[in-house]
C-alpha cells in the first residue's frame, strides 16, 4: 500500500512537472497543477477511506457462517489476526486453513485495489488536467482563480483554531457536567476549601470531600504572579541590552542562548525547582526564622519565571527592533541618552506588542503543569503567603487524571470541570487583554 | 541669545552625573538579566553534565566464557531456531562459577550472578546468532555489568557503609574488589545507550527508541503547525476584513496559547484517538496534539513578523502592479520569515520538551522496540525522562541527566539552524 | 511568477493529504499486547514484559503509566484492537468497573494477582531512626483527634513528634505522602490510620459516617504533605529534609538504603522478609486484569501470563522479587496460577 | 535583528556613498582637485562663529563619504547645504552634533569646534552637546506621545523646569515660536502622531527649540511637506533665526534662496563652493557650483 501510494505521489508529481513546462506563465501551471492534483487527491484521499472498510467486508465474506456470527468487536479481532498474517508479522496460534483462505483474499484483493486507484486516479488526473488545460487561453484569469483557491486555502487554516476551541470545549464540557451533577457548580466556584478525600473504595464512604474551586486559582494566580515578577524585568531588560546594547557578536550568541532556556523540558525545571531551590528557601527562611514550606509557592514561581524568561525577552526583542530608527534619532538629537531614548521613547512605542509578549508569557505561567507538579505540592491552601505551599489548577488537573481512583467518580470528574473552567476563565482573560490592547494601539497608531 | 532662558547649560550640566550614573545603572540591569539567564543555563548545563556524564561509560566484567556445543547447539546442527534457545545467561553464569569456583551456597551464587546484567546473556545470543563460527570457541568476553555494580565502580555507592546500607552485600564487594585487581574490570563507551530502546534495567537501557518516536513527532508537529500557523498569520493580518469572526478568531488563538497543555491531551484522546480511530501511543496522534498547542504561538509570532514589515514595502511592490497575493508571497513574506522561524523555533522546542499531554495519548508508555513509523508505539524523550525520573533503580539517575543532555544537545542543533537560516534569509535582502 | 505561491498550495495540500492518508492507514494491525494501568504496578509489569519480549519471538508489549482508575477506563472501553488487552491496579477492580466493562462487551476479565507492595514510612538515614506505633501516625496525621479527655474530636494540636509522645523525637511532624487520588494512600489510610484509630475508645461510640471521617481524612494544615506521587521525588526531598517522613512503595526504599531508613511500625522493621510473612502490616496486593476476549486473538497473550506467573518471575527469589516485589505465598501462588490457566472469570464475592 | 530597522541603519551611509564608484557623476567636467592641494572656493568662515569646522574627513567603514571639509556657522544666520543626493551635506551636518555615533561604522577626523569647544573631544559630553545642537529631520518623527509630552521630553530628560508651571510655560513658548500653539492649544494631550505632516515637523521643530539650543541643524525638514506647510516652516525658519544659529540641508535651491544668508555647495563629498546666498545664485565662482545651479545635473 505504501509502496502503491509513493508511486502515485511519483507519478503524480511527474505530470505536475509535466504542465509546468507550459510555455505560458507560471500561473497557468499553477491552475492547471492545482485542476489535475486536487481531484486526483481528493479521490485517492476518499479511496483511502473507503478502502479498508470495503476490503475488511470482503475478506469477512468468505470467512464460515459459524465466524461471521460472532459479535462485531470479536470480528475485529479475526480480522486483526488475519492481517498480522499478510503483514507476516507473528498471529496467535496455527492459523487454520479459514484463516488462510481470508488472508490470501485479502492479498489479491489489496493488489486489485492499489492497481485500481492507481488507474483511476492517473486518469482522474489526466482528465482534469486535460480540461485545465484545454481552457488555458488568453482570456482565462488564471491568476485571480488561482489566488481565490489560495485564499480559500489560507482562510481555511485560520479556521482550525476556531475548531479546536470548540474541539476542548466539547471534550471537556460533558464529562464536567457529569461532575456538575454531582456537586454543585455554586460550591465549585465559590467554595473556599478544596480536599478531594472522598473514597476510594465504595466500602470507605465518609471522608471529607470539598470540592472549592477558588483556593486553586489563588495558588495559580500566586505562583503565576512570582513567575511573572521574574520573567518580566528579567526578559524585558535582556530584550532591552541585546537590542539596543549589545553589538552583534554578544547579540547572535546570548539571544539563542536564551531561547534554549524555554527548551529545557519542564520536568528538569520540576526537578531544579523541588530538589535545588525548595529546600534552599527553606534553609534560608529558617535562618530568617521565617517558616518557609519546602513546597513553596516562592520556589515553584522563581524557577517557573526563569523558564518564560525567553517567552518575553525574544517576543519583546522583536517589537523593540521594529520600533524605527526615527524615533530613536529624534531623541538622541534632544540630547537623551540611550536609556532616557529607550524608557520614554522606545518602550511606548513597542508597548502593545511587548504587552503581546507578556500575556503570551502569563498564559504559559498559568498552563504550566510538571514544574508546578514536582515542586508546588498539592495543599490547597487559600493564602496569599509565598512562602506557603499552595496548588494549581493544572496540578490537580493531573493529580485527578493519573490517580487510581474509579473513572466517573466525583474525583476524575473534577479534573474536566477544573479544565472547563480555567479554559473559560483565561478564554475571558484573553478577550479583556485584547480590548485593552487594541484601544492603546488605535490611540497611538 | 537674549531669549533663552538663562542658566540652560547650567541646569543641563547639573543633572548630567545624575543621568549618567543612571544610564549606566540601566545598562547594567540589563546586562545583568542577560547574564541572570545565562547563569541560569550555565547552572543546568553544568549539573546535568556532572549528573550524566557517567551515564555515557558502562562498566563491563571480563569472563572467559566458554560455548560449548554441548550447551548451546547440542544437535550441532547451527540451527538457527536451536541457536536462539540456548540458555546464553546460564552461559556466563558458568564463566562466573568458573572464575569463583569457591562459591557453592545457593544464596552466595545467587549474589554472585547478580553482578552481571540480566541483558549479558542475550548480547551474547545475538553475538552468536550473527556469527555462529563461535559455537564451541572459548572467548575472553567484557559482559555487562550490574546496574548496582555499575553505580559502585562509579562511586555513588559508598564501600565503606554499613552492608545494610548499599544495595551490594560484602560477598560481592569483595568478587568485584578480586576482579579490579586483575584488571577485569572496565568502564567502556555505552553505545547502548544511543543504540537501544527502554529497559527496566538500567545497564541496558537507551533512548534510540524515544529520540525516533520524538523525531516522528516534531515531523509531523513542524511539518503541519508551520504551513498552518503561516497561513493563517497570512490571512489574519494580510487578507481578513476587521469583523467579529476575525476577533473571534484571534481571541481564540491567544486563548489557546494560554490552555494548559494537559488540555489539549484530553482533546487528542477524545478527537484523535475516539473520533478518528488512531492508535494510541502513536507518535503521528502526539504531533497532532503538539500542533493544536504549538499553533498559537507560531502564528502570533508570525503575525507579529509580518506585522514589523513597513508598509513601504507592500506599497512598492503593489505600485509596480503585482498583486496582493503576489506581493505577500514575494516580498512580505521573505522579510517576515526569521521572526515567523524564532517563533516557529520556539514552539517546536516547547512541543520537543513536552509530556504532559502525551500522558493523555498514551504516548507514557514502555516501548522497546524501535518505532518503523509514525503509527508505531512509541514514546518521546521528555516523557522517558520522566519515567526514568519515576524508577526506583538508582542507575537510573545519571541516565536522566544524560537523557536530558541529550535532548539539550538536539535543541541546540535546532536553534543552531534556525539562526543559519535566519542569517541566509536576512542576506537575502 | 507564482513559483513561490504554487509550491505554497502544493506544500500544503500535501501535508494535508499525507494527513488524511495516515488517517486512513491507522488502523494498522496490532501484533504487539497493550497493556496499561496503574504507575505502582508500572515498574513491575515492565520487568515481564521485557524478559517476554527478550526470550520469545513475540513483541515486546507496550505498558503505558496511565494510573489504575485511567487504566480500567480504557480496558472497558471495548473489545478490538483498538483497546488494551490487559489493565494494571493498584487495588483491585470495583463493581462499577466490571459493569462498564460488561456493558461496552468486555464480559470476561481473568484476575492475576501478582504480588505486594509493602508501603513504608521513611526518613533521611542521617537521622534518627523513627520507632512508631499506629496510634501514633494516627494522631500525628488525622485531621481530627481524640482529646485527651477521650470524650470527643478535637482538630489536631499536636505540632511536634514529642508532643504526641514524650519519647519521640522532639520535630515538627513534615510527612510527605501521597494525594488523595492515589491507592498507596488509599491503602495507606486503610491499614495506618484505620488500625491506628480504632484503638481509641472514643472512635467507637461514634456512628459509621462520623467515625470513617475521623479515621480517613488526613490533616491539611500543612503537617502532612501531599507530595505527588513521584516517589524518587519524596526520597531526594527527604534527602534534603532530614526531619520529614516520607511514605512511599517498598521498592524505593529497597533501592534507596544508602539514603532513606524505614520506621518501625508497631516494632516491625519493613524488610522484605517481614512484609512477605505479615508481620509488616502495611502492604497491599497489586494486579493485573486480562480481557479473555482477546486471549487467542492478540499473538502472545498467554504466553505473557504463563511468564507472569513462571516462578522465574513472581516466585521467592524470582527477578519480580529483586524489584522489590513481595511474593505471594505459595500456595496462593498456586490458586492464582490454577485460575490464571483456567481463564477464570473475577468475581468480587469474598 | 529586525528588518525594519536594518532599513533605517543602512539608507544612512547610503546617503554619504557614491564617491568613488559612480563614474557617471565623475564623469562631469573639471573636477580639478585631487586629495590634499584641493581648496574651497569662497569664504567659509564666519566672522561671529557659533561652529567651527576644519578639514573634517568622514569614513563610513572604507567609505569616504567627507572630505577635508571647513566651513563656519555663524551667530544669527540661516546657512543652507545644497549640492547633488549623496554629496554629503546630511552627513555633514549629523557630525556636528555628533548624531553620527549612532552608526557604528562611522569615523570622524578633523576639528568640529562648539564655540571654540572640540566636539568630539573627550572633555565634550555628548549628551549635553545635543542639548545645544538640536537637529530636525528629514521625515516628521514625534514621539508616540501626546503633543504636550513631545515637547515636554526634552526639558524633562535635561531637567530644565523646576516645576509644572515652568514646564507648561517652556512647552507653551515652544509651540508658539513653531507656530502650532494656535492650532493644537486644544489638543495638547492628544497623540503627536494625529496631527497632519506639516504640524508633525513643526511639532518637531517646537520639540527641538524647547530645549533652548544654541544651533538647530535641519537636515531637509520640508522635503515630506506640501507647499503649504514648507512656507509655514520656512516663515518659522525666519523668524528663529533671530535666536537660533541655523543650518539647512536642502534639496530646493529656491528654498535656500529664500532662506539663508549663506550657502555651501557639496559635491561628492566635497564643499566646492561657498559665499552669500545672493553671490552663489546670481554668481558662482566655481563651474560646478554654476552647473548645478543652472540645471545642468542634480
Amino acid at each position: 500500500m505504501t509502496v502503491a501510494a509513493y508511486v502515485l505521489g511519483r507519478r503524480r508529481s511527474a505530470t505536475t512537472t509535466g504542465v509546468s513546462f507550459h510555455s505560458l506563465p507560471g500561473y497557468y501551471g499553477s491552475y492547471v497543477a492545482i485542476w489535475c492534483a486536487l481531484p486526483a487527491l481528493a479521490l485517492y484521499c476518499l479511496w483511502q477511506l473507503v478502502e479498508p472498510g470495503f476490503i475488511r467486508t470482503q475478506v469477512l465474506a468468505t470467512l464460515p457462517a459459524a465466524t461471521l456470527e460472532l459479535s462485531e468487536a470479536e470480528l475485529g479481532l479475526v480480522y486483526n489476526d488475519i492481517r498480522n498474517l499478510v503483514e507476516g508479522n507473528i498471529v496467535s496460534g496455527e492459523p487454520n486453513d479459514e484463516i488462510l483462505a481470508a488472508a490470501s483474499r485479502y492479498t489479491s484483493l489489496q493488489r486489485i485495489s492499489n492497481l485500481g486507484i492507481t488507474l483511476v486516479v492517473l486518469l482522474v488526473g489526466l482528465t482534469s488536467l486535460g480540461w485545465a488545460f484545454r481552457r488555458v487561453e488568453p482570456g482565462l484569469r488564471a491568476r485571480n482563480k488561482v489566488e481565490r483557491t489560495m485564499e480559500v486555502v489560507l482562510m481555511a487554516a485560520s479556521t482550525v483554531a476556531i475548531f479546536t476551541t470548540i474541539g476542548i470545549f466539547l471534550s471537556v464540557l460533558f464529562e464536567a457536567l457529569r461532575f456538575f451533577q454531582q456537586v454543585s457548580p455554586l460550591e465549585f466556584l465559590f467554595g473556599l476549601s478544596w480536599s478531594p478525600q472522598t473514597a476510594i473504595r465504595e466500602d470507605q464512604v465518609g471522608s471529607s470531600g470539598a470540592f472549592g474551586a477558588v483556593p486553586l486559582f489563588a495558588g495559580t494566580l500566586l505562583i503565576s504572579g512570582i513567575a511573572m515578577l521574574v520573567a518580566v524585568p528579567v526578559g524585558l531588560m535582556s530584550a532591552i541590552y541585546l537590542s539596543e546594547y549589545a553589538n552583534s557578536q554578544v547579540r547572535s550568541f546570548a539571544k539563542p542562548m536564551l531561547e534554549v532556556l524555554a527548551g529545557i523540558p519542564t520536568v528538569v525545571y520540576g526537578y531544579f525547582a523541588a530538589l535545588t531551590v525548595g529546600p534552599l528557601l527553606r534553609q534560608f527562611g529558617e535562618g530568617l526564622g521565617l517558616g518557609v514550606s519546602s513546597e513553596s509557592a516562592l520556589g515553584a514561581g522563581l524557577v517557573m519565571g526563569i523558564m518564560i524568561i525567553p517567552f518575553v525577552s525574544s517576543l519583546s526583542d522583536d517589537v523593540i527592533n521594529a520600533v524605527p530608527q526615527e524615533l530613536r534619532d529624534g531623541s538622541y538629537g534632544l540630547g537623551a541618552t540611550q536609556s532616557e531614548t529607550i524608557r520614554q521613547v522606545i518602550l511606548p512605542a513597542a508597548l502593545p506588542g511587548i504587552v503581546g509578549g507578556i500575556l503570551l508569557a502569563a498564559s504559559r505561567a498559568i498552563g504550566e503543569t510538571m514544574i508546578v507538579v514536582m515542586a508546588a505540592g498539592l495543599a490547597a491552601n487559600l493564602t496569599a503567603n509565598p512562602l506557603e505551599a499552595v496548588t494549581t489548577v493544572t496540578v490537580q488537573i493531573v493529580t485527578l487524571l493519573v490517580g487510581d481512583q474509579e473513572f466517573d467518580s466525583a474525583k476524575t470528574l473534577a479534573a474536566f470541570a477544573l479544565g472547563l473552567l480555567l479554559f473559560v476563565t483565561t478564554l475571558l482573560l484573553n478577550i479583556i487583554a485584547l480590548r485593552v490592547v487594541r484601544r492603546y494601539r488605535e490611540q497611538y497608531e | 541669545m537674549s531669549s533663552r532662558p538663562r542658566g540652560v547649560k547650567e541646569r543641563v550640566a547639573e543633572g548630567i552625573a545624575r543621568r549618567y550614573r543612571r544610564e549606566r545603572n540601566f545598562r547594567l540591569a540589563g546586562l545583568g538579566a542577560v547574564l541572570v539567564g545565562m547563569t541560569f543555563l550555565g547552572f543546568f548545563f553544568y549539573t546535568l553534565i556532572g549528573n550524566g556524564y557517567t551515564a555515557f561509560l558502562q562498566t563491563h566484567i571480563r569472563l572467559d566464557v566458554e560455548l560449548s556445543a554441548d550447551v548451546i547447539d547440542p544437535d550441532g546442527e547451527r540451527d538457527v531456531q536451536a541457536l536462539g534457545r540456548a540458555d546464553y545467561q546460564g552461559v556466563i553464569r558458568n564463566a562466573l562459577r568458573a572464575r569463583f569456583p569457591d562459591v557453592t551456597s545457593r544464596n552466595d551464587l545467587r549474589e554472585l550472578f547478580a553482578l552481571v546484567s540480566p541483558g549479558a546473556g542475550f548480547e551474547l545470543r545475538s553475538d552468536v546468532l550473527s556469527d555462529p563460527e563461535l559455537v564451541g570457541e572459548a572467548l575472553s568476553l567484557w559482559v555487562v555489568a550490574d546496574d548496582d555494580v555499575d553505580m559502585l565502580i562509579k562511586g555513588h555507592i559508598d564501600r565503606a557503609a554499613d552492608e545494610s546500607q548499599r544495595r551490594i552485600s560484602d560477598s560481592q564487594l569483595g568478587w568485584i574488589e578480586q576482579l579490579e585487581a586483575d584488571g577485569s574490570v572496565s568502564r567502556r563507551f555505552n553505545h547502548r545507550f544511543f543504540t537501544s530502546g527502554d529497559s527496566r534495567d538500567p545497564e541496558m537501557a537507551g533512548i534510540w527508541s524515544a529520540v525516533v518516536g520524538s523525531f516522528f513527532m516534531l515531523l509531523v508537529t513542524l511539518a503541519l503547525s508551520f504551513p498552518i500557523g503561516v497561513a493563517t498569520a497570512i490571512y489574519l493580518e494580510e487578507f481578513a476584513p476587521k469583523n467579529r469572526w476575525t476577533d473571534l478568531i484571534e481571541v481564540n488563538i491567544n486563548n489557546l496559547a494560554a490552555v494548559p497543555s494537559i488540555v489539549f491531551g484530553l482533546l487528542g484522546l477524545a478527537l484523535f484517538i475516539n473520533i478518528f480511530g488512531l492508535p494510541r501511543s502513536a507518535p503521528v496522534v502526539g504531533g497532532l496534539v503538539l500542533t493544536l498547542m504549538t499553533l498559537p504561538v507560531v502564528i502570533i509570532a508570525a503575525r507579529a513578523a509580518l506585522m514589523s514589515v513597513p508598509p513601504s514595502i507592500r506599497e512598492a511592490a503593489l505600485g509596480v502592479g503585482a498583486s496582493k497575493m503576489q506581493t505577500i508571497f514575494h516580498h512580505v513574506m521573505p522579510l517576515a520569515m526569521p521572526g515567523m522561524l524564532t517563533g516557529t523555533i520556539i514552539g517546536m522546542a516547547r512541543a520537543l520538551g513536552e509530556s504532559a499531554p502525551l500522558l493523555m495519548i498514551g504516548m507514557v508508555a514502555f516501548i522497546v522496540d524501535v518505532p518503523e513509523s509514525p503509527l508505531d508505539p512509541a514514546t518521546a524523550l521528555p516523557v522517558q525522562v520522566y519515567l526514568w525520573a519515576d524508577s526506583p533503580e538508582r542507575a537510573f539517575v545519571e541516565r536522566t541527566s544524560a537523557a536530558i543532555l541529550v535532548l539539550l544537545a538536539f535543541l541546540l542543533v535546532m536553534n543552531a539552524t534556525a539562526i543559519l537560516l535566519r542569517k541566509r534569509y536576512e542576506r537575502r535582502w | 511568477m507564482g513559483r513561490y505561491s504554487a509550491s505554497f498550495v502544493s506544500c500544503v495540500s500535501a501535508f494535508g493529504a499525507a494527513f488524511l492518508v495516515q488517517t486512513a492507514h491507522a488502523q494498522a494491525a496490532r501484533d504487539y499486547i497493550s497493556i496499561v494501568g496503574s504507575s505502582t504496578v508500572y515498574p513491575f509489569s515492565t520487568v515481564v514484559a521485557e524478559r517476554f519480549g527478550r526470550t520469545t519471538d513475540f513483541s515486546t508489549p507496550t505498558i503505558e503509566s496511565t494510573g489504575s482508575g485511567g487504566g480500567f477506563k480504557l480496558f472497558c472501553s471495548g473489545v478490538g484492537v483498538q483497546y488494551p488487552d490487559i489493565t494494571n491496579s493498584s487495588r483491585r477492580v470495583r463493581q462499577s468497573e466490571i459493569d462498564e466493562c460488561a456493558d461496552n462487551g468486555v464480559r470476561d476479565i481473568v484476575e492475576v494477582k501478582i504480588g505486594y507492595d509493602g508501603i513504608v514510612l521513611a526518613n533521611f538515614n542521617g537521622a534518627p531512626m523513627y520507632r512508631l506505633t499506629r496510634e501514633q501516625i494516627y494522631l500525628a496525621l488525622a485531621k481530627t483527634v481524640p482529646d485527651s479527655a477521650g470524650s470527643g474530636l478535637i482538630p489536631n494540636p499536636y505540632v511536634s513528634w514529642s508532643d504526641i509522645d514524650a519519647g519521640l523525637p522532639n520535630v515538627r511532624i513534615e510527612v510527605l505522602g501521597p494525594p488523595p487520588t492515589s491507592g498507596t494512600r488509599d491503602a495507606f489510610v486503610e491499614l495506618v490510620m484505620l488500625a491506628g484509630c480504632e484503638a481509641f475508645p472514643v472512635i467507637e461510640t461514634l456512628a459509621g459516617d462520623e467515625r470513617d471521617a475521623a479515621c480517613f481524612t488526613m490533616r491539611e494544615d500543612g503537617a502532612f504533605i501531599e507530595a505527588g506521587e513521584n516517589d524518587n521525588l519524596i526520597v531526594q526531598k527527604l534527602e534534603a529534609n532530614p526531619t520529614a517522613l516520607g511514605i512511599f512503595g517498598f521498592s524505593f526504599l529497597d533501592q534507596n538504603q544508602d539514603k532513606v531508613q524505614g520506621s518501625l511500625i508497631g516494632g516491625i522493621s519493613p524488610e522484605f522478609d517481614s512484609i512477605a510473612d505479615g508481620s509488616y502490616p502495611v502492604s497491599r496486593p497489586l494486579y493485573s486484569y486480562v480481557k479473555k476476549l482477546h486471549v487467542g486473538e492478540i499473538p502472545g497473550i498467554e504466553e505473557f501470563l504463563a511468564e507472569l506467573t513462571s516462578e522465574a518471575a513472581w516466585g521467592d527469589f524470582g527477578y519480580l522479587s529483586d524489584r522489590g516485589l513481595i511474593p505471594l505465598p505459595q500456595a496462593e501462588r498456586q490458586a492464582v496460577l490454577q485460575a490464571v490457566q483456567g481463564l477464570e472469570n473475577v468475581s468480587l464475592s469474598p | 535583528m529586525s528588518l525594519a530597522s536594518n532599513l533605517e541603519k543602512e539608507t544612512v551611509p547610503q546617503a554619504g556613498v557614491g564617491t568613488a564608484e559612480d563614474t557617471s557623476i565623475q564623469a562631469a567636467p573639471d573636477i580639478r582637485v585631487v586629495g590634499e592641494t584641493y581648496r574651497t572656493v569662497g569664504d567659509y568662515t564666519s566672522a561671529t562663529p557659533v561652529i567651527r569646522t576644519r578639514n573634517v574627513d568622514v569614513f563610513y567603514g572604507d567609505n569616504h563619504a567627507i572630505q577635508n571639509v571647513s566651513l563656519d556657522v555663524g551667530k544669527n544666520e540661516v546657512i543652507s547645504l545644497i549640492g547633488p543626493s549623496g554629496c554629503g551635506k546630511s552627513t555633514f551636518i549629523r557630525c556636528l552634533n555628533r548624531m553620527n555615533d549612532t552608526i557604528e561604522s562611522a569615523r570622524v577626523h578633523g576639528e568640529i569646534l562648539l564655540d571654540g569647544e572640540d566636539i568630539y573631544s573627550r572633555r565634550m559630553d555628548v549628551v549635553m552637546l545635543r542639548a545645544r545642537v538640536g537637529i530636525v529631520f528629514q521625515k516628521p518623527n514625534p514621539f508616540p506621545k501626546s503633543v504636550y509630552d513631545n515637547v515636554a521630553y526634552g526639558p524633562r530628560i535635561h531637567g530644565l523646569a523646576r516645576h509644572r508651571e515652568e514646564l507648561d510655560k517652556i512647552v507653551r513658548t515652544s509651540l508658539e515660536k513653531a507656530g502650532l500653539w494656535s492650532e493644537v492649544k486644544d489638543r495638547l494631550e492628544e497623540p503627536g502622531t494625529g496631527l497632519s505632516g506639516g504640524q508633525q515637523q513643526r511639532l518637531c521643530i517646537a520639540r527641538t527649540i524647547a530645549v533652548s539650543p544654541e544651533v538647530i541643524l535641519m537636515d531637509e525638514p520640508c522635503s515630506a511637506l506640501d507647499p503649504i506647510a514648507t512656507a509655514h516652516i520656512e516663515d518659522l525658519i525666519d523668524e528663529l533665526k533671530k535666536n537660533y544659529a541655523i543650518a539647512i540641508v536642502t534639496h530646493s535651491m529656491q528654498q535656500a534662496a529664500r532662506v539663508s544668508q549663506r550657502t555651501a555647495y557639496f559635491h561628492l563629498g566635497r564643499l566646492i563652493e561657498v559665499g552669500d546666498t545672493d553671490q552663489i545664485f546670481t554668481n558662482p565662482q566655481h563651474e560646478l557650483t554654476e552647473d548645478y545651479i543652472t540645471g545642468r545635473f542634480g
